[in-house]
């Protein structure tokens, strides 16, 4: 997988972030502030923007400008998240042109552990880690596999009870509503698919 | 002398946070709001973070006091890469008074720290 | 539902204080400030106490929370007569977030000072 | 002592801390926030005109109203403190048209007790307790020794680490200067010589 791949990859996921805007908010209104589909559409506006602006060498570069980008741009807790796990996939992947799908999945299993390190979160606490953990085994697979893990693994949020995020001060109430964060992060790693 | 900032979801209560704290520990040491997003919404900003750690480091090391959530990942971030600007597990107002109480005395960075920590453990009640 | 009142030195601190607590816990628990002198400057005042106690009151009880200092000395002048209203020993942001969305719950008065409290011991980076 | 001789007492007290406001405030801006002699002469402008309004029946009615509008008027950590002294004061002198001498030292002593469990204090922390705590086993002999008591205690504050108030947060620095409560405290007993 080329520059070229991961660019057409931030496109699409940009394009779905926009389809999904309202919803993802909807979702956020529910068990949240009702800002995670305007705060990444705001975000990833400005790592199309970034990306148009100074055209990436390698496939390292897409994605550390896109972390970077969403870091600086998103203004919610989703901002930092997905910004570390861009960009260490970014630094795992390297400098080379082209990423072995091994890579690829070591890569995001690296994603993982930055993303609980930094939100101190594990799987079960109803956050876009529901949806993440469950894909990166099913990545060493193929995309087809590691997306319906993360839509499965979002879906299944929906009995959880929130315990990180704003979501965790409802404490029981947060039962019953879809985890907005394992929603965009389902929606990311569908994208991988139509690439 | 070690430096303060407040970072918060909201602009005005990082500024009245900074107020009440010089208003109790006095100026002797640098503290500074960064409250809100960019554009001044509810959340936080990782450009006001800079420019709030920037305005009062005097090169003897820089605590943040965050508010909650994704205050505390904006400022997780932000240290990623920097070895002299720390965070305090601390409660918000209580531990912005005595961090700056105590940076005020020219205590260093670990101090500082130490006694935004402690607030969480001073009763108000006894 | 049991009300909640924060009262701090500062009349902007306590607002911003409400305003953050709300939208993070709602507004199904009614809370109000009552932030610094009767004239608009920094203290506290007793007078400002009742109003926001009575603007809070449902008849399930009422819980405080301080900021520090001469909060905490008219919170308890206020109480001396009052066995329905409670001071909480809270941190004063952390513990208004946690009490308001306890008492949005519809819980006792026992539970939202206890959820008040045991925001003191929540580390926020863990 | 009737009700004549505390409304001279608290006209006297008001007089003194007029002359002294200037002084108050200036020990305050030392190790606190610069108000003490204001809040007091809010304070007590109030209560003389609370006592002026409706003059008062007894002598309690006299400490009791003067403690009432302290709490409401002062707005610093005085006003509840001070405000608590009085209404300890007039309640523990009860409804007597004349106050003996020991019935005013044992509602001293019943005042010490109010204030510092208000203020969670005790001597040695450099507040008014340490000008009221040495003045109230003085009042068994005489106002004299009371007043004398009560101001060799403000002036020991000079020496002390606050431990209880704004000034605690100075630890250390707040060494060196004399407390403003207990000087107040100190001029208040002291007014009871002249009355
Ligand atoms: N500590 C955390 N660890 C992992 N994910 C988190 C954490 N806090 C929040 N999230 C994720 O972020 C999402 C909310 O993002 P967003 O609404 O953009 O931010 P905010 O909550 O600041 O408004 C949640 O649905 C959840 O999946
Ligand atoms: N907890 C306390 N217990 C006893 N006295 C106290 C306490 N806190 C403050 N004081 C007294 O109050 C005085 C300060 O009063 P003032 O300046 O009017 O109030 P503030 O500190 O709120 O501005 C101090 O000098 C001290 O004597
Ligand atoms: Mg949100
Ligand atoms: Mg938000
Ligand atoms: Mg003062
Ligand atoms: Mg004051």
């Amino acid at each position: 997988m080329d520059t070229e791949f991961f660019l057409r990859w931030i496109a699409a996921v940009t394009d779905r972030v926009r389809a999904e805007r309202d919803h993802l908010t909807d979702l956020d209104r529910a068990i949240g502030d009702a800002d995670h589909g305007s705060n990444l559409d705001r975000g990833f506006t400005a790592v199309e923007e970034a990306l148009a602006a100074t055209p990436p060498a390698t496939p390292a570069d897409v994605l550390v400008t896109t972390g970077t980008t969403l870091i600086r741009k998103v203004g919610g807790a989703s901002g930092p998240l997905y910004g570390t796990m861009f960009r260490t996939l970014g630094r795992s992947i390297g400098d080379a042109p082209d990423v072995t799908a091994d890579a690829l999945a070591d890569a995001f299993s690296d994603a993982l552990a930055a993303i609980a390190k930094l939100g101190s979160a594990a799987e079960g606490d109803k956050t876009m880690i529901d949806a993440l953990a469950p894909a990166v085994p099913a990545m060493r697979t193929s995309f087809d596999a590691a997306a319906q893990a993360a839509l499965d693994g979002a879906e299944a949020t929906t009995n959880l009870r929130a315990r990180k995020g704003r979501a965790s001060y409802l404490g029981e109430r947060s039962v019953g509503h879809q985890d907005p964060g394992a929603t965009s992060m389902a929606l990311m790693i569908d994208a991988l698919r139509a690439v | 002398m070690v430096g303060l900032v407040l970072i918060s979801h909201s602009a005005r209560l990082a500024e009245e946070a900074v107020a009440l704290a010089v208003g109790i520990a006095g100026d002797d040491a640098p503290i500074h709001p960064a409250g809100g997003t960019d554009d001044g919404g509810l959340g936080t900003s990782i450009a006001k973070l800079e420019t709030a750690v920037a305005a009062v480091d005097q090169g003897d090391g820089v605590v943040i006091l965050m508010d909650l959530g994704s205050a505390v990942l904006t400022a997780r971030t932000f240290i990623e890469d920097r070895t002299d600007v720390v965070l305090a597990d601390a409660p918000f107002i209580e531990g912005a008074i005595s961090a700056l109480v105590t940076a005020g005395t020219g205590a260093d960075l670990a101090a500082v720290v130490a006694a935004a920590e402690e607030a969480r453990t001073i009763g108000k009640l006894c």
